[in-house]
Parts: C-alpha cells; structure tokens; sequence
C-alpha cells in the first residue's frame, strides 16, 4: 500500500561513476577558481553571499566558466548541465561565501521560469545575457499587505495597446536598484471571491522604465538590498508577459516550490561554521561533539537537497521534500549561529577585528530572514502535513 | 524491496506478541540470515538485503535478533571464514575479553540477545591489527539476563578460560569495523521504527476528536507532525546514503563518515520523533495496550546503543579535524 | 498604563526575615528526616516520585510531623502555615526523591477543594483523616473520549432519594486502585448546547461501593498506577457533593489552575539531575556549563514558582504565571533527561546495576507524562495567549 | 516606580531619536546618577533605582550610558571614595591594566561609551585583594572606537604611562565584584528590552491581518507569544530576586548565585525571545524603521556584554561544586 508518506523516504538512485566523476571535476575546477580569486583579493568570504554579496565582476567571471545558467540549453547559453551538477558549484560557491547575489535570481528562478513558461522570443533574447552575468533580474512577488499571502497581491495591470499598464508597489525586492528586470506578480483580473488564485499574471517589468521607482528598504543594520519598487501606469509590453496571462498562481507556486531546497538552505552560514571549526578544533570532546552534530546534520541536508537536484533531473520531484529541506535547513543556519556564540567568548560586530566575531555579526544580523524568506517555516510545515494527508 | 517488505508485515501480523512463533518463521523462510553468503551458512544476497529485512521488522515494531544475526554475526563469520551453525549466533564483543593460551577470558557486557543464542561469535583483539574470532556454545559461559528500555535482552556474558569450537585470525581491528556495522544496524532500525511512529501518528490525529476537531486540523499538531515527517525523512536519506556508501566500499573514510552522520541523525530523530509523537498521543499513548511504545521504547533504547549521537558526533569531528584538507571537501566527501 | 501583561512582571515582595528563618528552619527539619529514612532504607530517591513512589507508611510518618495538610486550619489537622512554607516542605521531599503519592492528590487539591467548596460537615469528616496520612484521594476527571477536553466529560449522576446513582468510567485515574475516594466530575444536567460548561459537578465518589469497578490501565513499562475506574449506578449521597451542583466547572478550573505551579512541575527529574551534578562535576567547563545552565533554571523557577506561593498567600495569585511555570518546568524536566544521556555514555534500563542508568531510564519512561498531566504544553500556552490578550 | 516608568515613558518619547537631548534631560532630571550617594556626585537612593531607571531606559529603547554610569562607575567611586566629576564617567577595566610607579599602562578593549565619556574610573589590580582605582581624563588616554551590534560605543582604551587626577586604595579585588554589577545591569536592561518586545509583538499580532484572519488567532502565533512570555516573566522574576539579594548583602555566595542564574536567564531568554519576535513580524521587523531591531540588537550585544550564558553558567557550576554542601541545598540558598 503506496501512502503519500511514501515520498518521504523514496530512495534516489545515486549517480553513476561518469557523472559523479564529473561532478568530482568539476567541483576542483570550482575551488581552483575561488582560491585564485581569494589569493588576488576579489572577494572576502561572507555569510549568506546570495544576498549580501553583489558583485557584476564576479558574475562575470563565473559565467566566463560556464556557471551561470549551466542547466539550460546550449543554445540559450546554457551548458545543458544536470541540475546535481549545477547544485555541486552552487554548493561550491555558497561554502565559500562568495558574493553571487547578482546573478542569483536570474540563474536561480527567473531563467528556469522562461525556460518553463517564456516565449521563444524571451529566450533568445533574455537568457543568453543572463548566463553572461550581464542581466540581472529582481523577483516583485509581496507587496506592502500581503506578506507570505500572495493571493493578496493588489498591483494591477490594465490592458492596454500593444501591452499592459501596470500600477501598484512591490517590496522586500532584494537588489531592485541595480537590477535590471523585476519578474512581477501582477492582477491581470478583478477578484474573484470563488477562486482566490485567479487572474494572476508574471510580468517582466524594465526597471529603467519611465513610472518605475525604487526606493531602498533600509535593513537592520542600515545595509541596504531591500526595496520598495513604486510602479505607476508603467507600460510592458505584451512581449514581456511570462507564460499565459491568468496562470500567473500555478506559474509563481512552480517557482517557490522548485526553488526551495537549494544548498542556499543550509550553507547561509557555512563561513561560520568553518571558522568555528577552525577556532574551536582543539577544544576538547565535548566541543567536537558540538561540531560534529553539526558536520551531521549539514551532510544528511546535502544528501536530502541532492536526492532532490536528482529527482529534478529525472522528473520525479517531490514538493514535500523540499520544504522539508528548506525548514530544517534554515533551522541548521540558526543553529550554527547559536553555537557559534556559545562555545567561544565572542564580541561580534559588523566592523570587528577579529574575523570569527565579524562573521557571528554578519549572520546574527542576518538569521531573522533564514526562516522568513521563500515561505516561512510555518507555512512550510502547513504545506508538509497538508501533503502528508492530514486534514 | 516493496515486496519483500510486504511479506514481512504479514508474517510480523502473523505472529503479533508471538516472538517464538515469528523467529520460528524467520528461521523458516531463512529471512534471518539474508545477506551471508551461502558458504558460511546464511541464504545469501548483499548486506542491503539484511539490512532491509532489519529495516522491515523494526518497522513492524517485531521483537527479533534477526539484524544482530545476519548484518553482524553473519559479516564477522565470513571476514574469519566461519561457517554459522544452526540456531541463533549473535556477537559478543568487549574491549574487555583476552586471550590466554586459546582460552578466552573477561566478560563482555549487554551482549544483544545473547540470553536467547545457541552459540557465541567471539572477537578477542590479538595484536593492534589482528582480531581471533572464535565460536562459542553458549553453555561453555555465564549469562547475566539484562534487558534495554524496550525490554530487548541485553545480558552480561562471562567467559572463564573458554576453549572456542573454533577459531580464526583476522588481519584487522575487527572491533572498530563491527562497532561501524553495529551503529549502521541500529540507525536502520531506527530508521524503520520512525516510519511506523510517524504512520501511527498520522492515523491518530486524523482519527481523534478533541474539542470538536479532529488533531489533525489543529495548526500545533500540523507543525508537530511535519516536524516529525522532516526527521524521519532526513534519517531515511541518511541511512539510505550510507548504506549506498558501504555497498561501495566496506571501509573507507567515506563510509565512516557516512555511518557516523547517519548514527547522529538517527539517534537525534529519535529523541524528536519519540518526543512529539507522545505528545500528539496524549495519555493513550503511553499505555501498555497502545502499540506506539512498542516503538518509542526501542527507539529511547536503540539510540544510546553501539554509540549514542554525542559518541559518533565526537567520531564525526575528529575525522574532520584529522583528514588533511578543509572541513568542506571532507563533508562532500 | 497597566495592561494584562503586567502580571508577568509584578514584583513580589520577599518574605520577611522572621518567615525566612522559620523556612530555613522547617527545611532543615525535613532534610534531617529525610537522611534518617534513608539511612534506615526507608525508601530510594526516585525521579516522578510524587506519581511513582507510593507509601503508606511514608505518608504517615510525614503526617506525624505535621507535612501533609500543613496550610489547613488547626481544627482540621493541618498547621494553619503559608503555602510558602507548604512549598518548601514539598520542595524537600521532591528534591529528595521520595514516595509522597499516596496522599499527593489529598494534601495538594482535594483538601484545599473542600475548603474552599466543600460543606463543614465533610471538612470535619474527611481533612482530619487526610491530614494524618490515612485517607487518600484520587482524582477522576479524564474519559475514554474526553482527553484536554473536559467538556465532553460523559459520566452521568441521576439524583434520587438522599442522593445520586452515578454511571460512566473515568480513565488515567492515578492510584485509584489503592486509594479509598476520588473526586469526581460528573454530569448532573444534560448538555446545554449554548453552555458547554453548565450542568458540571464534583462528587466524592467511595471507592469500595458497591457498582464500582477498578481495572488497572497497565503503564508502558507495565508498571500499575493509572487505572480505569467503572462507575455503575454508585450510589452517592448528597453529603459527598463537593460545592454546589452544576458548579463543577468552575471548581475543577480553580482546581487546575491553582495546583498547577508546584514544585512537581520542575523537580520530578532532579534525582537525575542531583546523580549528574555528582558524576560530570569533574568533566571539564563545558560539562560545567551544561550543568550550570541547569542550576540557572530551576533557580528562575523556583524563584517563579515561590512567587506563585506568595501571592496565594497575599490572595493575589496568577492563573497566567501558574501556566508558564509548568510548561516551562516540564519542558526543562526533559532536557534534563536529554542532558543526562548526552554527557555521558549510558545504557538506561529500569534494573540497571548504575544508579545512573537506572535514574535516566526512570526519567525517560515517565518523561511522556510531564507535558501532558495536568493540561498539555499547548493547552498551557494557549491559556496563556488568551490572558495576554491575543484575540 | 510606576511612576518613575512614565517619567522615563515621556522623556524618552520627547527626544526619540535625539541621543544628546536625552542625554541632557537625564543629566539635568539627575537621572544618570540615581543610586550613587551625593556625597560622591550622584542625586542618592539605593542600586534598586539606579537599576530600576536602567530598565526604563532600556524598555524605551533608549541608547544611553546611563547604567553604565550610575550603577558600575557609581559604586566604584563610591566604593573608593571618589567623588565624581561633572559629565559622563564610566568604568574602563581590563586584566590587561597595570600600574607601575603610579603610571597606568595596557589597553581596556571594549570600554562601555568611552568615546562619550569626559572621564575614566579605572580599576587595576595591585595585589591580589587589592585594587587602585584611579580617575583619569579622557583626554590622556588613546580612544579607538568600536561598537557593538546595536551601534552602541564600545571602546578600545589605550593607556601609556597614565598619571591619573586622583588614585584610590580599595581592599578588595574589584574585578570581581564589577563583573557581578556589571552583570547584573545587562540583565536588568535585558529584561526591559524583553518586556518592550514582548508588548510590540503582541500588538503586532493583533493588528496584522493574513490570510484573511489576525496573526493573534493563528494557533501558530499563539504558541509562540506564549513562550515569548514565558522567558519574559522568567528574566524579570530573575533579575528581581537578584536585585533583592543584592541589597540583602553585596558580595555573598547567594548574591554570585542569583546574579549569576540572572545573567543566564536574561541571555537565553534573549535569543529566544528576539528570535520569536522576527518570526512573528516577519519581513517588517527587519527593516530599520520598525522599531524592533532597536530591541533585538541589544538583546543580542547585551547578553553576550558582562559574560555570557556560558561563562556565567560555569561560574554557577564552579559555585555548586565548590561548596561543602549538596546541589540542593546551594540551590535554595
């Protein structure tokens, strides 16, 4: 008897010799890499570089290698890669806390979106700058009401000639000013109080254009990635509209649920976690045993996040097991965190001298979004026990 | 594996509160010694086969030496060249035993089901790298009954001056390559016994009705059960993973890691999954009638044994800290 | 501005020097009786022991010096003494591990429910006898079907002459097999669907009546002390109704809510702890902080918890803080007994020859009960979420 | 003290983001020297209101060098017989400091507000149980600023061959008794802090509406505020009963106990509590116009200031098994 339980522990066939030779190859091939850019000064590793770490050059110099846009199509610019192998450089870059926020929506979810629902046209055009680190894409999904409820979204577009009018503010969009495109969820419907999903289209809004505002969200700390993106009857033409307009719901939740359980779950504070085992190594068993609970739980993520790149490559993807990732995951980040402080005095802040207390600062300051972004732990878990069959 | 785990659920229902029945049907369809090749008296097939009926059986919530039989005892036979006599061998091990003069001395401690063994597989460490097995009746020894939380024998054995049936020198540290297979036996275990809580806990919540509701649609016991559901997801994986690993290869730095990661993980689940599913349960649960103790005992018990998570963790850290390379590529493996 | 979370932080007033001393004093007066008992084996310091440890020669020599019923009036047996000293007395006994359950429910509830609710004339018959050790009281509240959910409480009682015929089974009755009353919730009015809780009473049911049925309800390690009590047309005469009928609600609320924040919620695993302190005190400064973080917690509750008894005192007590101190309590009963297994290697089983180990197993087999009895943790916190006033 | 609540209430509410007018309203209510007797410089009372204004302030949000005034550079001076000159004077104390031929060398890392201060109390040891505390200008001294996770200053102070205005003999190692003090202030303003969190929140949740329905009906939050209010009582019951015990007497084992226990609750319940809050309030709470970051980023320099919860959780063992007496027994003090 098949329950849905069973997708919790589905075994996933390993990967051949081939491919994890390859895979093997390909992860030295990342490391030389980060140890010349290290050596030559380009980067200084940080704590949860897919959103604090913007950098065009080192965008660049990845794409250069082929790791931006790896899994798609040659003929996009892509290498037709495997998303494990695509998740072992990800993994590689986000250990070393290298700075990828600049690319990282458009790689992430943005191309895989256009590959799914895009227009030929879109392809051709958007894809191939995106995998040459030039393009960069902000993700316009919450706006200043709706929080995790999507559904809420009130920016709308009005039909117009050739094209949409689109008004209304998004926020939390991480890096909209110096993005170039913001993938947005649109109403392109009135309501409707029988289907809460209806009428929802994606938009590729031009931030440069006329009617587009981007006003910074000032973070915590005083950083700023954070916007608020104001747009005011700015036209896009029908050209920009991803996929099928009304099926912007089905398209959105496709996205949150593929983009879940990357190693951006789980490595956030991986910087930390190596300079704690560096810091802390000789500190006796008890202190090893703090560290090697935590080398546990990083590698059964690894092997729970790539079972999923598998299942991705061979269709069978579980949406379940993904936010399981990402909830446990993000709780792992925290949990370094937490040990980080304990077993050693610490003084962290953002400017300190010592490098362990500046890494603790970046990830303190950053901790309270591990669990909010990309679906809140608790509404992940709703989604897991919904999955699982509790009603 | 789907098939052969539904055969074991029937012969377990079979045989429910019958542990002489159930073993007697085990030895039958020779499900307790799948995995040892023919030619040291087993039925043959790879250890993921024996760990699969192991898995299958905790599963089940089954009371069997079945796993310490034919993942342990039938490993150690081979690696020595020891053919298995019929009747139930487990292994006794204990830093504490030595060789005299081909005679056997010291007592090794909570010995798993070895109240219930017709013989005895005994390591004795001879030098740093060789191990003599020896084969052991277990009338030529003194057992002290002892038991674990879940009531499973756990028996002190004493041997003075025992001359074994039988025995051979291994060139390696047996002790250390069983400790890895012993842990590996308990996570799966674990591993099966949190698929059955989670199932049972599932049921419950849908079935009962606390102030008007069923459990199931209360929020806190939502995020109870998808807690749990993650917990035993990731000890699937884990396990799975290093059983992949040992398929490959039997002793390497790679399947260390893996079954000690994989022991942590069981070990931690343990605790979480145990912990929730008594408190989804309420009062019901923590009755003799009620099956889930049939689990969460064995869980409670089987987590501390052959090194709890703080032993391995330990383990863990000084396997990073020892290899000659970053902490990352030794995670990657 | 004062708002309902001030009650989580008003200050109360120490006791003063003379109370203080008198505490000290009646601390030292049982610690000195408990290390006579067990010097002559009287009994073994056992975790859960006012759940586990039943004895009624152990009662009894605890009512010879005055410790059972202590805050009763003199003209009852009891001392006339604070709830403050009360608490210290059952701290003592607690912390030591001994077999108070024979008369836990009497000294702890159903004396201070007949004082405030009972009739003269059953203070006169019953508290004496209480007071001295010899008469015990189990609690019948929980059914089949009834669980946290009081409300649904089904046993019905039928008024005739001179009394009442009760029918209906009460379950996780502690102790009832050995006990000579329980106190009883009953229905003595159909269900009002506009008020869930009218047409409740409490009533002194006699165990050894006729119609009354005790089956033992085996506990998971197999060990008696829950039972199933079967009622079946049990007389009742109206001397044994407890308060006025159809106030059964309100009285039981009372009940729960006041005896909540005892010291049973937090010491039920300091046997365990007091053995580890012994054995990790020389394991090095991590095993010390264990330790030490610990100690820091029962210090807060006990300061918390002693607050709870001064304010009893004063008549100003919180049903708010008496909630908080037995989720937090028990949740720090279990990381007791997490800590116990982590720090050092142990084989836990009720018969081990190490004290440890045989603690630990204690511990962990009764564990499952402490965030249950009483009203579960979320229970609890969701009692504590109204009075702060989440709506 | 209710009163004195709403006094600081308001004068925090009239200079809302005015760090130097509050200052001024402070100096000029005398409110950031409450506690110290006059005869030493400050307006009198007891540690009790010092610390009762320390709390205030810290519930307001308000970033001042008021405690660490009043309460530590206060009772030093007090303690030595100092008088304390006009304008802001903290402690600057450090294992680092020595004394030779009267000149003070070394560095004190980390100094509370040292960039504010006109004057430094300085604390070296010149026996074991002996303490100079000496008074020096700022301006003889090299200050790098620094600061802590919520921008407060904390200070690097470099002394070369300081000769200070005024140099004081105290029989007693005053490290230690500082440590305790200044200990206990961070918990005291830790528990204001939480108390400020805990209202926010909860306001937070009844005004945010989501999925159609209030964040305060969801089960959810529910059980999160709840805990939230849990170490919020617990912190404040703590800090009191130490604030209690240290009037009782200033340096006994219980007081080392209760502050001690104190610190550690205030710590933990720090980093549960802010990490609820931000759960709860979800992406607005992290944005630097919503106050609550002024909250949880002291929480988080605050408690781990003074000694954190695994530093003052081994002194708490060291006490316990350094006493001629059973765990309970030091426990109930």
């Amino acid at each position: 008897m098949t329950t849905p339980l069973d997708e919790l522990w589905r075994p996933v066939a390993p990967p051949d010799e081939q491919e994890a030779a390859a895979i093997r190859a390909e992860r030295v091939r990342v490391r030389e890499f980060l140890a010349g850019s290290l050596d030559r000064g380009l980067f200084a590793p940080r704590c949860d570089s897919w959103l604090g770490g913007f950098s065009p050059e080192f965008s660049k110099a990845l794409a250069v290698r082929g790791w931006i846009g790896m899994t798609w199509p040659r003929r996009y610019g892509g290498r037709a890669a495997s998303n494990l192998l695509r998740q072992a450089v990800v993994e590689e870059l986000l250990a070393a806390g290298a700075p990828v926020a600049a690319h990282w929506f458009a790689d992430r979810q943005v191309g895989p979106g256009l590959l799914r629902y895009g227009s030929e046209e879109q392809r051709d055009r958007l894809l191939p700058a995106m995998a040459r680190g030039e393009l960069y894409v902000a993700i316009g999904m919450s706006e200043p009401d709706s929080g995790s409820d999507l559904a809420s979204v009130r920016t709308r577009a009005r039909q117009v000639a050739g094209g949409w009018r689109v008004t209304g503010t998004k926020v939390w969009t991480s890096h909209a000013h110096r993005s170039h495109l913001m993938l947005t969820l649109v109403r392109t419907a009135a309501p409707d109080p029988g289907s809460r999903h209806a009428g929802f289209s994606q938009l590729l809004v031009d931030l440069s254009a006329p009617g587009v505002t981007v006003n910074p969200i000032p973070y915590l700390d005083g950083g700023h990635h954070f916007n608020e993106v104001v747009l005011d009857d700015v036209f896009v033409s029908d050209g920009m509209v991803v996929g099928t307009p009304g099926q912007g719901w089905t398209q959105v939740t496709a996205e949150l649920a593929h983009e879940r359980s990357g190693p951006e779950r789980y490595l956030s504070t991986f910087p930390l976690l190596e300079r704690m085992s560096a810091a802390l190594a000789g500190g006796g068993d008890e202190v090893g045993g703090v560290l090697g609970r935590a080398y546990a739980r990083l590698w059964v993520l690894r092997q729970m996040s790539t079972g999923v790149a598998r299942s991705i490559d061979a269709g069978t993807a579980s949406s379940l097991v993904t936010a399981l990732v990402k909830d446990m995951g993000t709780r792992l980040e925290n949990e370094i965190v937490d040990e980080a402080r304990r077993w050693r005095p610490s003084a962290p802040a953002p400017d300190a001298p010592d490098g362990y207390d500046r890494l603790l600062a970046q990830a303190q300051l950053h901790a309270p979004g591990f669990t909010l972004r990309g679906g809140t732990s608790e509404i992940l878990r709703g989604l897991v026990a919904r999955a699982i069959g509790m009603r | 594996m789907e098939e052969l785990h539904q055969l074991i659920g029937r012969i377990c229902l079979d045989h429910d509160n019958d542990e002489d029945g159930l073993w007697r049907t085990l030895t039958e369809t020779g499900l307790d010694r799948a995995g040892i090749p023919e030619r040291f008296g087993g039925t043959g097939g790879d250890p993921a086969d024996a760990l699969a009926v192991a898995a299958a059986l905790a599963e089940h919530g089954a009371a069997t030496p079945v796993a310490d039989q034919s993942v342990l005892a039938g490993w150690l036979a081979a690696r020595a060249g020891i053919r298995l006599p019929a009747g139930l061998v487990v292994v006794a091990g204990d830093a504490d035993l030595r060789s005299e003069n081909g005679r056997i001395h010291g007592t090794a401690r909570r010995v798993p089901w070895a109240s219930r063994a017709g013989h005895l597989l005994v390591p004795v460490a001879t030098a740093p790298d060789r191990t003599a097995v020896a084969l052991v009746r277990v009338e030529q020894v003194r057992v002290r009954p002892g038991r674990n939380l879940a009531d499973e024998p756990r028996d002190d054995v004493e041997f003075v001056a025992v001359v074994p049936d039988e025995s051979r020198t291994v060139a390696a540290p047996a002790h250390d390559i069983l400790l890895h297979r012993a842990a590996l036996v308990r996570a799966v275990q674990i591993a099966g016994s949190l698929r059955a809580v989670l199932r049972m806990t599932l049921r419950y919540s849908t079935e009962r009705v606390q102030f008007g509701r069923r459990l199931s649609q209360l929020d806190v016991v939502r995020q109870q059960v998808a807690l749990m559901a993650g917990e035993v997801a990731a000890t699937s994986a884990a396990v799975g993973a290093a059983i992949d690993q040992l398929l490959l290869a039997d002793d390497t730095g790679a399947t260390r890691f893996a079954v000690a990661a994989a022991k942590v993980q069981a070990g931690t689940a343990a605790t979480a999954v145990a912990r929730a599913a008594h408190q989804v349960h309420g009062a019901i649960g923590v009755t003799r009638e009620y099956p889930l103790h049939r689990h969460t005992r064995r869980l409670w018990a089987w987590r501390d044994e052959s090194g709890g998570e703080e032993f391995w963790a330990r383990r863990l850290s000084a396997l990073v800290h020892g290899a000659d390379r970053p902490l990352w590529e030794t995670l990657v493996g």
